[in-house]
C-alpha cells in the first residue's frame, strides 16, 4: 500500500465515523462539529478525484458558509445553556430498518454494476476548464442558477426579517 | 490506485447516515445536517464518475451547480427555522401539524 | 431598433421602471408615466415630420415606411414586421397622443396608482402596436395584450357595476378574439409565402391573391372566414347588435379608461377591416358591402336615437360614439374615395371629439358624483369656461363646420350618395337627432336656473384644461385645414379601393 | 378686390376670438376690439361698393380660390365669389352689423356676459359675411350652419331663463331640419356635377348634367334649406321664439341677415331652379307671407308681432324669387334689412326704457308687453319718429324704401300671375295683397299702442325716456337708409327702383335650365310686366292706406270696439292668438313622437339586444346548472359509491398518514427497497 492509499483510507475512515457521530449523535452542537469534519473529508477527496477547485469551494462554501450557517442555526434556536441538553428523537429501530433499506439498495446497485473504468486521465488544473465550460455549455444553468441563488438569498432575508409591528 | 467503488462505497455509505439522520432527527436543524451529508455523497459521486468514466469533467459542474443549490436550500430553509422557532420556541418537526386534516 | 418600435415599446418601458418604484412614491410613479407616454408622443410626432406623404402601403412593402421586418419566432413563419402607412400613421399619432392625455386625466386616480400607471403604460403600448403590425401573429399578440390591462383597468378602477362591466367587455371581445384567431390560422395554412413556399404570418402575402390557395379561393370558404374576421372586428367597433357592452363598459370605467376605449379601441374594429378584411378578402367585401352599409344606418340612427333616451350623461356619450362610429361604416362600405376617406378622417376625428366628451364628463363626476343629466342644470353659471369647453366639443359632436367632425361627416356623405341614395338619405336624417340630443343634453346640463345644489362648484381646473384645450385645437385646426391629414391618407386608402373589384 | 374682401371677412373673426379668449380682462370688456373690427369692415365695405358703383357694369364678377380638401377624384376649392349681388349684401350685412354693434354697447351695458355678447356677434358677422361671399355651396354650407350656431348662442344668451334655452335649441333644431334637405341637395349636386362651385355648377346645368327630376329635386331640396334658414312655413315656428334672445341680435340676426340668407341662396340658386321647383319656392312663400301676417294682428308681444311680420316679409321675398322677380326680391331683401332691424333696435329702445322702468318701480312684467305702454311719443321722441318712419317703410308707402322694393314684388307676382294660363296663379298676388292690408294694420296697430294714446300704466310711464344716443343714432342712420332715393340714385323718381343704381347693377342671372331646355323657364312678356306694375303699385297703395286706415280706426280713434270685435270672430282669433297651433301639433307629434321613439329604442337596446346577450349568458348558466344536477345526483351517485367504499377503508388505513415527512421518507426507502428487491431477484 502506497502512502497516499494509507492516508485514502484514513481520511474515509475519519469521514464515516465524523458521519456517524451527525447522524447518531444526541447532541445538536456535536452533529454540527461532526458535520465539519465530514465535509472536509470530503475536500480531501475532491482532491484525490482531481478536481482541485471542488475542493476549494467545499471548504469555502460548505465548511465557511453552510456549516457556519448551520451552527448559528443552532445557536439561535437552542438557548446556549442547553446545547448540550439531549434532543428527543424518533424511533431507533424504525430509523435503522430504513437506513438499512436504503444500504441494502445502495449496496446492490454498486456492487452489481459493472463499473468500469473506461477512462484515465492525467490529472491537472480544472479550474479554467470549468469556467469555459460554465460561460458555454452550461451557460443556461449557470444563470438559471445564478437567479436562483439571488432568489433564494432575497427569500432569506425576508423570511428571517423580523416584522417591525411583530415584537 | 485507489478504485471506483471505494468511493462509491464512502459515499454510500454516508448517503445512508444522511437517510438515517432525517430519520432519527426531530430537530429541523439535524434534518438540514442530513439533507447536507447527503447533497456531499451525491456530489462525491458525481466527482468520482468525471473522474474515471467521463471524458470530460461534465461531473464536477453538476456537482458545482449542487453546492450552490446546496447553499441556496441551506439559506432558505435556516431561515424557515429561525422562523418556526420565533412563532412556537421550538425546532420539533414533529409538532408542525397544522395543515394536517 | 427603429423608431416605429421607440414609440411602440416606450411606454411599456416606463411601466417595468414603475413596477420597481415603491407605491408610496406616489409622484415619481405619475412622473415617470407621464414622461414615457410623453415620449411616444415625441417619437412619434417626429416620424410625423419625417412621414413621406406621397408612399402607399396597403399591400406593397416598399410603399410602407419606417419599416421594421425581423424574423422572431422562424420556426412558425412569425416575424416581427412592423411600419405605417396613411392607414395607420394618424391612428398611431392619435394613440399616442391620447395616451398622453388620458395619463394627465389619470392624475388623480384614487387607489393602487402603481398598478393602473403600468397597466396603462401597457395598454399604450399594446395599442400602438395593434395599428403598427403587418404580421398577423404580431397584431394578435397586440390586440389580446391589449385585452388584459383592460380587464384589470375596468375591473379594478371603475364604477360600482365595475366587475360586471369588465367581464362583459371581456368576454365579448375574447369571442371575437377567438373567431379571428380561427381566421388567422386558417390563412396561415392556406396562403403561400412567395419566396420561401413556406406558411406565413404576413399580412402583406396575404393580400396578394395569387399566393392563396385553391381552398382558400373558394367563395364559400372566404365569405364564412370574411364573415368570422367581420364578427371578430365589429365587437370592437361596435357594429349593431354587439353594441352592448360599450355602454356598460364606458359607464363603468373610469375617465381616462373611457377616453382610450372610444378613442382608440373602437377605432381598432374598423381599422382592422380596413387593415386586414379588405385587402384579402376584397371580392367578399364587395358582396357584402350593402349589408355593412345598412349596418352603419342602423348604427347611425340606432345610436342616435338611444343616446337621447338616455338619462345618465356617460352612457348618452357611449351611444353617441355608436352613432358616429355608424358614419365610418357607411363611408367605408362604398369604395369611393371620399367615403373611405371620410370614413377614415371620421376615426380620427372621431378619436378626438370623443376623448373630448368623456373628459367633460369625467371634470363634471368629479365635482358632482353622479352623471345624471336631469340632476344637474345652468352650470353654465357656476362653471363658465367649462361649459364653454363642454360646448365646443358637443358643437363638434354635432358637426359643426370648421371643426373635423363636419368634413368627416360630409366627406362620407358625399361618397356614400353616389352609390346608396336611399341610405344615405336615411343617414343624413341622423343629423338632425344627432342635434336634438346634443343640444338637449348641453340645456339641460349647462343652461336654465342654476341648481342650487352646484352654486359653489369649482370651475375647471388648469390639468384638466390641458386635457381638454390641446384635443380642441386639434378639432378646430383640422376642420379647418384638413389637408395635412386628408393628404396623408388619401394616398393610402385610393389605393385600397382599387383592390376592390 | 380680394384682398378688401378677405379682410372684411376675417376681421371679425380675429375679434371673435380675441375678445372669447381674453375679453374679460381688456378694457371696456373689449367691446371696442368688436365694433371696431366691424367698423373696420364697413369702411373697407363702402369702399368695396363704391368700386363698384365706378365700374357701374351689370356683369362685375372677381373671384379667387385656394384648394382646401384634395382627394385626387374629389376636388374641393374654397373662395370668393364677389359680384355685385356679393357686394351689394356684405355692404348691407356690415351696415347693419356695424349700427347693431355700437347700439348694443348701450343696451347690453352692464350684463354680466357682456364681453361673450360682443364675441358672438363678431363671430356671427363673420360667418354672414362669409357665407354671402364664398363661391361654392359647401361653404355657404358651411357658413350656413356657422350662422346658425351664432344664432343658436345668441337666442340662448340669457340661458338661465328655460324658454331663452328652450327657443335657441329649438331655432337650431328647426333649421337642421330644413339643413338636412340642404344637405341631401348638395349631395345630388355633388354626385352629378362633381363639384360645389357655383359657376360649375350653372355650366353643368346648362349642359344638361343635371336634369328632369333630379335637378327639380336638388331645387327643392335646397330650397328646404332656405325654408328652416328663412322660417318659412311649416318650419317658421323657431323665429317667434328666437326673440327669447337680446334686441339687437334679434335685429340683426332674426330680420336683417341671418334669416334672408335664406333668399340670399335662392337668389343664388335662381339659375337652376325648374319651372316646377319655382312653384314650389313662389308658393310656399306667398303662403307663409299671408300666414304669418295674420297671425302677427293678435299677438301682444311687441317684438313677436315684429317677427311674425318678418316672417311675412321673408314670405315675399321668396315669392319674388319663384316667380321670377328676382330683382324685387332681392331688392327688398336689402330695404328689409334697414328698415326691419330698424324696427327691432326701435322696439328694444323701447323695452330697454321699459325694462328700466321696471326696474326703478320694482313692478314685475314682461317689458316686451304692448298692454303696458302707450303714449311714449313725448317721451322718446326720436325712437317715436325713427319708427314711425320703418313701419311706413314695411306697410310700402311711397317715398320709403319698403314701397319701391314691396311693389315691384307685387307687380311681379301679379305679371306672373297674368303671364300663367291656369288662373289658380292668381293665388299668389291675392295672397300678397291682402298681406299688405294686414301689414300696415298691424304695424300702425303697433304704432298706435306702443306711441299714443294714454299711456297705460302711469307709473311705468313716469320713469320712460329715451335711449342714449349710442342707441339713437344707429336708428337716425337706419332711418335715413329706409329713405326711398338712397336706392334709386341717380333718378329721384318715387315711383320705382327703374333707372337707379340699384336695378342697373343686379340683373337677373341667365337661368341654366333655360340654356338647358333650350327656352325660358318663365316667360313674361314685356308689356304684361309693365301692365302688372302699375296694377300692382296702384293696388298697393290703396291696400296699404287701407291697413292703415283700419288701424286707425280701430286702435286710435276706437270707432270699432276692438273686444266685441274679436268676440265676434272669436275662433279665427284664438286661431290666431294661438299662432294655428303649430306648436302645440309639433309638440304633439314630432317632439313627443320622437321622445317616445327614443325610449323605445332604449328599452329595446336594455332588454332585447342585451337581453339575448345576457340571455344567451343566463341560457350557459342554466344549462351548467342542469348539467350540474345530472352530474351531482346521477354520474356522482356513482362516484360517490365507490367514494364511500374508499372512504371505509381509508378510515382504517388513515391512521398510517401521520403528517410526518420522516414517516414517508422511511415509507419512500422501505417500499423503494422492496421494489429493488423484486426486480433484482
Amino acid at each position: 500500500m502506497e502512502a497516499t492509499q494509507v492516508l485514502f483510507w484514513f481520511i474515509a475512515v475519519v469521514t464515516i465515523l465524523s458521519a456517524g457521530i451527525v447522524a447518531f449523535s444526541s447532541k445538536l452542537i456535536h452533529s454540527a462539529f461532526a458535520l465539519l469534519a465530514t465535509l472536509v473529508g470530503f475536500a480531501a477527496f475532491y482532491v484525490y478525484l482531481g478536481a482541485d477547485f471542488l475542493a476549494v469551494a467545499q471548504i469555502m462554501i460548505y465548511v465557511g458558509g453552510i456549516l457556519i450557517l448551520i451552527i448559528f442555526g443552532v445557536m439561535m434556536t437552542h438557548r446556549i445553556y442547553d446545547t448540550s441538553k439531549r434532543t428527543a428523537h424518533n424511533s431507533l429501530i424504525l430509523s435503522l430498518l430504513g437506513g438499512a433499506a436504503m444500504a441494502a439498495i445502495l449496496g446492490m446497485i454498486i456492487f452489481r454494476s459493472p463499473w468500469t473504468a473506461t477512462v484515465f486521465k492525467t490529472l491537472k488544473p480544472t479550474t479554467s476548464m470549468i469556467g469555459t465550460s460554465i460561460l458555454t455549455n452550461y451557460l443556461l444553468p449557470f444563470e438559471v442558477i445564478s437567479v436562483l441563488l439571488l432568489g433564494a438569498l432575497v427569500g432569506a432575508v425576508y423570511l428571517a426579517r423580523r416584522e417591525e409591528d411583530e415584537e | 490506485m485507489i478504485q471506483l467503488e471505494s468511493y462509491l462505497i464512502i459515499s454510500a455509505i454516508v448517503f445512508v447516515l444522511g437517510i438515517f439522520t432525517i430519520l432519527y432527527k426531530k430537530n429541523a436543524v439535524g434534518i438540514l445536517m442530513g439533507v447536507e451529508l447527503i447533497l456531499n455523497s451525491v456530489n462525491l459521486n458525481f466527482i468520482a464518475f468525471a473522474r474515471y468514466i467521463d471524458t470530460y469533467i461534465n461531473g464536477q459542474l453538476v456537482a458545482i451547480f449542487i453546492i450552490i443549490l446546496a447553499a441556496s436550500e441551506a439559506a432558505v430553509a435556516l431561515a424557515i427555522i429561525l422562523n418556526m422557532y420565533r412563532d412556537r420556541r421550538s425546532v420539533d418537526v414533529t409538532k408542525m401539524d397544522e395543515m394536517k386534516n | 431598433m427603429g423608431l416605429i418600435s421607440l414609440a411602440t415599446f416606450f411606454p411599456v418601458l416606463g411601466a417595468l421602471i414603475i413596477l420597481f418604484i415603491p407605491k408610496e412614491k406616489l409622484s415619481t410613479i405619475k412622473i415617470i408615466a407621464l414622461v414615457f407616454s410623453l415620449g411616444s408622443l415625441v417619437v412619434t410626432t417626429f416620424l410625423w415630420t419625417q412621414y413621406q406623404y406621397g408612399m402607399i402601403g396597403i399591400n406593397d412593402e416598399s410603399q410602407f415606411q419606417f419599416v421594421e421586418h425581423l424574423a422572431w419566432i422562424p420556426a412558425f413563419h412569425i416575424e416581427y414586421f412592423v411600419g405605417v402607412d396613411g392607414l395607420s400613421f394618424p391612428m398611431v399619432w392619435l394613440t399616442s397622443l391620447l395616451g398622453f392625455i388620458a395619463v394627465v386625466a389619470s392624475w388623480n386616480i384614487p387607489k393602487a396608482q402603481k398598478g393602473y400607471f403600468a397597466l396603462f403604460l401597457l395598454l399604450d403600448t399594446a395599442m400602438i402596436g395593434v395599428f403598427v403590425s403587418l404580421d398577423f401573429f404580431l397584431f394578435y399578440v397586440f390586440w389580446e395584450v391589449m385585452l388584459l390591462p383592460m380587464y384589470f383597468l375596468i375591473g379594478i378602477w371603475g364604477g360600482p357595476r365595475r366587475e360586471y362591466a369588465a367581464i362583459k367587455f371581456f368576454l365579448y371581445t375574447l369571442l371575437g378574439s377567438v373567431l379571428m384567431l380561427l381566421v388567422m390560422l386558417a390563412l396561415y395554412f392556406n396562403v403561400q409565402d412567395p419566396v420561401t413556399g413556406g406558411h406565413t404570418f404576413n399580412m402583406l402575402h396575404m393580400m396578394q391573391q395569387s399566393n392563396h390557395n385553391s381552398w382558400l379561393s373558394r367563395f364559400d370558404v372566404r365569405f364564412w372566414l370574411y364573415l368570422a374576421l367581420f364578427i371578430g372586428f365589429a365587437i370592437k367597433v361596435p357594429i349593431f347588435p354587439f353594441h352592448t357592452w360599450l355602454p356598460d363598459a364606458h359607464v363603468e370605467a373610469p375617465t381616462a379608461i373611457s377616453v382610450i376605449l372610444a378613442g382608440i379601441l373602437l377605432k381598432m374594429g374598423t381599422y382592422g377591416i380596413l387593415r386586414i378584411s379588405y385587402p384579402i378578402f376584397p371580392d367578399i367585401a364587395k358582396y357584402t358591402s350593402y349589408a355593412l352599409a345598412v349596418l352603419g344606418v342602423i348604427n347611425i340612427l340606432y345610436g342616435a336615437f338611444v343616446a337621447m333616451a338616455q338619462s345618465d350623461l356617460k352612457k348618452l356619450v357611449a351611444y353617441s360614439s355608436v352613432s358616429h362610429m355608424g358614419f365610418v361604416l357607411l363611408g367605408m362600405s362604398v369604395f369611393t374615395s371620399a367615403g373611405i376617406n371620410g370614413a377614415v378622417f371620421q376615426m380620427f376625428s372621431h378619436g378626438i371629439i370623443t376623448a373630448m366628451l368623456f373628459l367633460i364628463v369625467g371634470v363634471i363626476y368629479d365635482r358632482a358624483h353622479h352623471r345624471e343629466i336631469n340632476g344637474f342644470g345652468g352650470l353654465a353659471v357656476s362653471m363658465p369656461v367649462y361649459a364653454g369647453v363642454a360646448s365646443l366639443a358637443f358643437f363638434a359632436a354635432l358637426g359643426l363646420p370648421g371643426m373635423t367632425g363636419f368634413i368627416a361627416e360630409a366627406l362620407v356623405f358625399i361618397g356614400a350618395f353616389s352609390v346608396y341614395r336611399v341610405l344615405t338619405i336615411i343617414a343624413a336624417f341622423g343629423i338632425i337627432v344627432t342635434a336634438s340630443y346634443v343640444l338637449w343634453t348641453v340645456q339641460r346640463v349647462f343652461l336654465g336656473k342654476l341648481n342650487p345644489k352646484y352654486e359653489s362648484i369649482g370651475d375647471i381646473n388648469g390639468r384638466e384644461l390641458f386635457t381638454l384645450v390641446p384635443l380642441g385645437l386639434l378639432t378646430i385646426f383640422f376642420g379647418i385645414y384638413p389637408l395635412p391629414i386628408l393628404n396623408m391618407i388619401k394616398v393610402s386608402l385610393n389605393y385600397l379601393i382599387t383592390l376592390i373589384p | 378686390m380680394i384682398k378688401l374682401a378677405l379682410f372684411i371677412w376675417l376681421l371679425p373673426l380675429a375679434a371673435f376670438v380675441i375678445n372669447i379668449l381674453i375679453g374679460k380682462r381688456l378694457p371696456r370688456k373689449g367691446d371696442w376690439l368688436s365694433v371696431g373690427a366691424i367698423g373696420i369692415s364697413f369702411i373697407l365695405s363702402l369702399i368695396m361698393l363704391y368700386r363698384v358703383l365706378v365700374d357701374y357694369d351689370p356683369n362685375f364678377l372677381v373671384q379667387g380660390s385656394v384648394p382646401w380638401i384634395d382627394l385626387g377624384v374629389l376636388k374641393l376649392n374654397m373662395g370668393l365669389y364677389l359680384d355685385n349681388l356679393a357686394v351689394i349684401i356684405v355692404t348691407a350685412v356690415s351696415t347693419v352689423s356695424f349700427l347693431v354693434h355700437v347700439y348694443s354697447i348701450g343696451y347690453m351695458e352692464g350684463d354680466p356676459l357682456y364681453n361673450r355678447f360682443f364675441a358672438y356677434l363678431s363671430l356671427f358677422s363673420f360667418s354672414m359675411l362669409g357665407l354671402v361671399m364664398w363661391d361654392n355651396l359647401f361653404g355657404i354650407y358651411m357658413m350656413w350652419e356657422l350662422v346658425g350656431i351664432c344664432s343658436y348662442l345668441l337666442i340662448g344668451f340669457y340661458f338661465t331663463k328655460d324658454s331663452a334655452a328652450n327657443a335657441g335649441k329649438k331655432a337650431f333644431i328647426v333649421n337642421r331640419v330644413g339643413d338636412f334637405g340642404f344637405l341631401i341637395g348638395l349631395l345630388i349636386v355633388i354626385s352629378t356635377v362633381g363639384s360645389f362651385n357655383l359657376t360649375t355648377i350653372h355650366q353643368a346645368v346648362g349642359q344638361g348634367v343635371l336634369h328632369g327630376g333630379l335637378l327639380t329635386a336638388a331645387g327643392i331640396l335646397l330650397f328646404a334649406g332656405a325654408v328652416g334658414k328663412s322660417a318659412q312655413f311649416p318650419l317658421h315656428v323657431w323665429l317667434p321664439d328666437a326673440m327669447e334672445g337680446p334686441t339687437p341680435v334679434s335685429a340683426l340676426i332674426h330680420a336683417a341677415t341671418m334669416v334672408a340668407a335664406g333668399v340670399y341662396l335662392m337668389a343664388r340658386l335662381n339659375f337652376m331652379l325648374t319651372f316646377d321647383a319655382m312653384l314650389v319656392v313662389a308658393y310656399v312663400g306667398g303662403f307663409t307671407s299671408l300666414f304669418a301676417a295674420t297671425i302677427a294682428i293678435t299677438q301682444n308681444d311687441i317684438k313677436r308681432v315684429l317677427a311674425y311680420s318678418t316672417i311675412s316679409q321673408l314670405g315675399y321675398m321668396i315669392m319674388a324669387m319663384g316667380v321670377g322677380a328676382y330683382v324685387a326680391g332681392f331688392f327688398h331683401l336689402v330695404t328689409h334689412a334697414m328698415f326691419k332691424a330698424g324696427l327691432f333696435l326701435g322696439s328694444g329702445s323701447v323695452i330697454h326704457a321699459m325694462h328700466h322702468s321696471m326696474e326703478k318701480t320694482g313692478i314685475h312684467g314682461d317689458p316686451n308687453d304692448m298692454r303696458q305702454m302707450g303714449g311714449f311719443r313725448k317721451k322718446m321722441p326720436y325712437t317715436h319718429i325713427t319708427f314711425v318712419i320703418f313701419s311706413l317703410a314695411l306697410s310700402g308707402i311711397p317715398f320709403f324704401s319698403g314701397f319701391l322694393s314691396k311693389d315691384a314684388i307685387l307687380g311681379g307676382t301679379l305679371a306672373f300671375a297674368m303671364s300663367q294660363s291656369n288662373p289658380i296663379h292668381y293665388l299668389l298676388p291675392t295672397f300678397g295683397f291682402v298681406a299688405a292690408i294686414i301689414t300696415a294694420f298691424y304695424m300702425f296697430r303697433l304704432i298706435i299702442n306702443t306711441f299714443y294714446g294714454k299711456p297705460k300704466n302711469e307709473s311705468l310711464f313716469k320713469h320712460i325716456h329715451e335711449s342714449p344716443k349710442v342707441m339713437t343714432i344707429p336708428l337716425m342712420a337706419l332711418a335715413f337708409l329706409s329713405l326711398y332715393f338712397i336706392y334709386t340714385i341717380p333718378s329721384i323718381s318715387p315711383a320705382g327702383p327703374e333707372g337707379g343704381w340699384f336695378t342697373h347693377l343686379i340683373e337677373r342671372p341667365i337661368s341654366a335650365v333655360a340654356t338647358q331646355l333650350g327656352h325660358p323657364v318663365l316667360f313674361i312678356p314685356e308689356h304684361t310686366e309693365h301692365a302688372a306694375h302699375v296694377n300692382g303699385m296702384l293696388i298697393s297703395i290703396i291696400f296699404a292706406l287701407t291697413g292703415i286706415l283700419l288701424a286707425y280706426l280701430f286702435y286710435y280713434w276706437k270707432k270699432i270696439d276692438v273686444e266685441k270685435f274679436t268676440q265676434r270672430i272669436k275662433p279665427l282669433y284664438a286661431l290666431s292668438f294661438n299662432k294655428y297651433y303649430m306648436d302645440e301639433l309639433y309638440q304633439a307629434t314630432v317632439v313627443s313622437g320622437l321622445l317616445l321613439w327614443n325610449q323605445m329604442l332604449a328599452w329595446f337596446d336594455l332588454h332585447v339586444i342585451d337581453g339575448i346577450v345576457n340571455g344567451s349568458a343566463w341560457v350557459v348558466r342554466n344549462f351548467s346548472f342542469m348539467d350540474g344536477w345530472i352530474d351531482k345526483y346521477i354520474v356522482d351517485g356513482l362516484v360517490n359509491l365507490v367514494a364511500n367504499m374508499t372512504l371505509a377503508f381509508g378510515k382504517s388505513v388513515r391512521k398510517i398518514e401521520t403528517g410526518q415527512i420522516q414517516n414517508y421518507i422511511l415509507g419512500a426507502v422501505l417500499g423503494a427497497f422492496f421494489i429493488i428487491i423484486l426486480t433484482m431477484i
